[in-house]
């Protein structure tokens, strides 16, 4: 049995290192931070079987902490791609803010 | 000895193949992406080697604060770019590096960086493969005296019985390195608020995710803090853990930081250290000796301690992250 | 008993590990960001709890299982806001949305 | 001592960390850019301590290992994050003061024309 969890494990880490290749060629840099975010609950995944493979307890522990950070470093990206590089991209009046900045040139954007 | 021999080796590739495309690849933004999944790997490499106390401080440390840290430090420069005219836009569309103008070194320099690290993993390698056989270790040293430190966990024991004296000086490094983020502030924004003025919109998903996660992580930091005893956890994984919920929460706009010059921010700083000291101090009249635990009652010496660990790890590595006062104190 | 435990783990694994592939084969495959995004935050989440409920049975305590869960939980909070944020950005930066095939 | 020691899971991950401080260590002479100089010597750091860690993982092998170095590894990881924090604040005083992510070349290095000085 563990066998066949370590091998799921392979076969996940594999799979999942396929998103690097979108972390290279990304166009646009939420495709690379897309590709950061399945990388982490691909590696929650890999703990919890690699945890469940060893019966090693902590590894779930380890699983607990990457859940609960996950989304940290998407917030922060997406604080940096926002006005001023501090606003919320859901900012209030955001379609309205959405319109200026097609037709607005590329001059300094106000801070919200 | 392993059940599927493939893992391992499938791992260590992965992560070298990350720590290439971190060192190689085009864009600063990127670069920085591809350390946040290092960091990621590493905790899983650690918990293939065993170690799932350091496992758990890569994973919040590697995976969480430090990523945060670079990726507010790229937008921030990019934002001092688009506030001094530079017309390059905030980290956005088609990705363009935000610092288009460093160039890199001449050809003779890269050639020579490549021999002398290629020479310096070359002598790591050589060292790693002429290990002594009978593995030097320490495990029955530890093992040995275990009881008298009053817990069960022999890191934990390490950390705050037998080498406490190191720990103690760390959480002072960790102060100092506070402190000398705080000096590099401008003079004219010193006693402002540690970072940049966040905010969010208040029925957003952002505020959303600023309310729901800190009780989750602080239940997390409380457990990993009381397990420390016993099983891979303690102060540093707890400390790391509050101080990133804390800081989402900051970032959702939800909790102001208090500026550098409240008075219990600072209470809350210097507890650490503080209790560290005076328990240190009162090994001499209670054992005899600096930061001598008697066995009695260690274990609750070693939990008082590491409570005010916990604090003080928790606030510096939030401040640390925060950065540098940048809005002028109101 | 174990038997049937273990064709459990095996079976619920299996069909993670496929989700988690049909995620990631998404991400590479798909023509824009929004439609990438769609296909990560639900894939890998549906695979990462699929894992999950195959590992809930090898768990030697009811109150680990339960942590399984948390973490369960954790990871489709984590998706569906960073999906929503995410998505939110690329709108507002009026990135190049896939229209269909012309 | 012998080379199939490199192949033993303890092995294996010494020499990942070796190669990841080789890496870490041309990351930081190339680059110019300060975060990426930062992150190269995160990189260094990583690569010490997964060989310090495979040390430790040979003492004791399986579940556990020698607690010694992992405390030290613990204690290092904290520590390299405050000076990553630091060196981050020094980057953006660089950068809000001279609006620069690089650090001037040496006037001797021909190879480098700085074009803004």
């Amino acid at each position: 049995m563990s066998e066949f969890l370590l091998g799921a494990a392979f076969f996940l880490l594999i799979t999942v290192a396929g998103g690097l290749v979108r972390v290279v060629l990304g166009p646009d840099q939420a495709d690379k931070m897309m590709a950061a975010q399945l990388l982490s609950s691909g590696g929650i995944a890999i703990l919890l079987i690699v945890g469940v493979g060893l019966q090693l307890e902590g590894a779930i522990d380890v699983a607990l902490v990457v859940a609960l950070l996950a989304a940290f470093a998407a917030v922060a990206f997406v604080k940096g791609t926002s006005q001023a590089g501090t606003g919320d991209p859901e900012a209030v009046g955001v379609d309205q803010l959405t319109t200026l900045r097609q037709d607005a040139p590329q001059g300094r954007p106000d801070s919200p | 000895m392993t059940a599927f021999p493939l893992l391992d080796p499938a791992l260590c590739f992965v992560i070298l193949t990350t720590a290439v495309l971190a060192v190689a690849i085009r864009t600063v933004f990127a670069a920085v992406v591809s350390f946040i999944v290092f960091g990621l790997l590493m905790a899983i490499a650690w918990v293939r080697l065993g170690a799932v106390d350091v496992a758990l401080t890569e994973a919040a440390i590697g995976a969480g604060l430090t990523g945060v840290l670079l990726l507010s430090t790229v937008a921030r420069i990019a934002k001092h770019r688009a506030d001094r005219g530079d017309d390059v836009p905030i980290l956005e569309g088609p990705e363009p590096d935000p610092a288009p103008t460093d160039p890199l070194p001449g050809l003779a320099t890269q050639s020579l960086a490549i021999v002398l690290s290629a020479a310096v993993a070359a002598a790591l390698v050589a060292a790693v493969a002429l290990l002594p056989v009978p593995a030097p270790g320490l495990v029955a040293e530890v093992g040995s005296r275990l009881s008298e430190t009053g817990v069960e966990s022999p890191v934990t024991a390490v950390l705050l019985a037998y080498r406490g004296y190191d720990t103690l000086l760390e959480i002072v490094v960790l102060l100092f390195a506070l402190l000398g983020v705080w000096s590099l502030t401008a003079d004219a924004r010193w006693g402002g608020q540690p970072g940049l003025r966040h905010l969010a919109r208040p029925d957003g998903v952002m505020a959303y995710l600023g309310r729901l996660l800190p009780p989750i992580g602080l239940l997390v930091g409380v457990y990993l803090f009381w397990i420390g005893g016993y099983r891979p956890g303690g102060a540093f994984q707890a400390g790391t853990v509050l101080a990133a919920v804390w800081l989402l929460a900051v970032m959702a706009g939800l909790v102001p930081i208090p500026k550098v010059s409240g008075i219990r921010l600072r209470l809350a700083l210097v507890i650490g250290p503080a209790v560290f000291l005076a328990i240190g101090l009162a090994g001499y009249p209670l054992h005899g000796a600096f930061l001598g635990y008697p066995p009695a009652i260690a274990k609750v010496l070693i939990i008082l301690i590491e409570a005010g660990l916990t604090i003080s790890i928790a606030t510096i590595l939030g401040l640390l992250v925060a950065g540098a006062p940048e809005e002028r104190p109101s | 008993m174990t038997a049937a435990l273990d064709a459990i783990t095996v079976v619920f694994v299996l069909a993670g590990c496929f989700f988690f592939l049909a995620g990631n084969v998404g991400l590479l495959r798909f023509p824009d960001t929004l439609t990438r995004l769609h296909a990560l935050t639900k894939a890998d989440n549906l695979g990462l709890g699929l894992v999950v409920i195959g590992l809930m049975p090898r768990m030697d305590h009811p109150l680990s299982a339960l942590k399984l869960l948390l973490v369960w939980a954790l990871g489709m909070l984590a998706a569906a806001t960073v999906g929503q944020l995410i998505a939110r950005s690329v709108l507002r930066r009026g990135l190049p949305i896939w229209k269909g095939p012309q | 001592m012998s080379v199939d020691s490199l192949f033993t899971q303890p092995g294996l991950y010494g020499v990942t960390g070796a190669l990841a401080i080789g890496i870490g260590v041309y990351g930081l002479i190339v680059r110019p850019h300060l975060v990426r100089k930062i992150i190269a010597v995160n990189m260094v750091g990583s690569g010490v301590f997964l060989l310090f860690g495979a040390v430790a993982d040979r003492a004791a092998p399986g579940p556990g290992g020698d607690p010694v170095p992992h405390a030290m590894i613990i204690t290092g990881i904290v520590v390299a994050l405050s000076a990553t924090a630091l060196a981050a604040t020094l980057t953006l005083r660089l950068s809000r003061e001279t609006g620069r992510t690089a650090l001037p070349p040496e006037p001797e290095d021909p190879a480098v024309q700085d074009k803004e000085s």
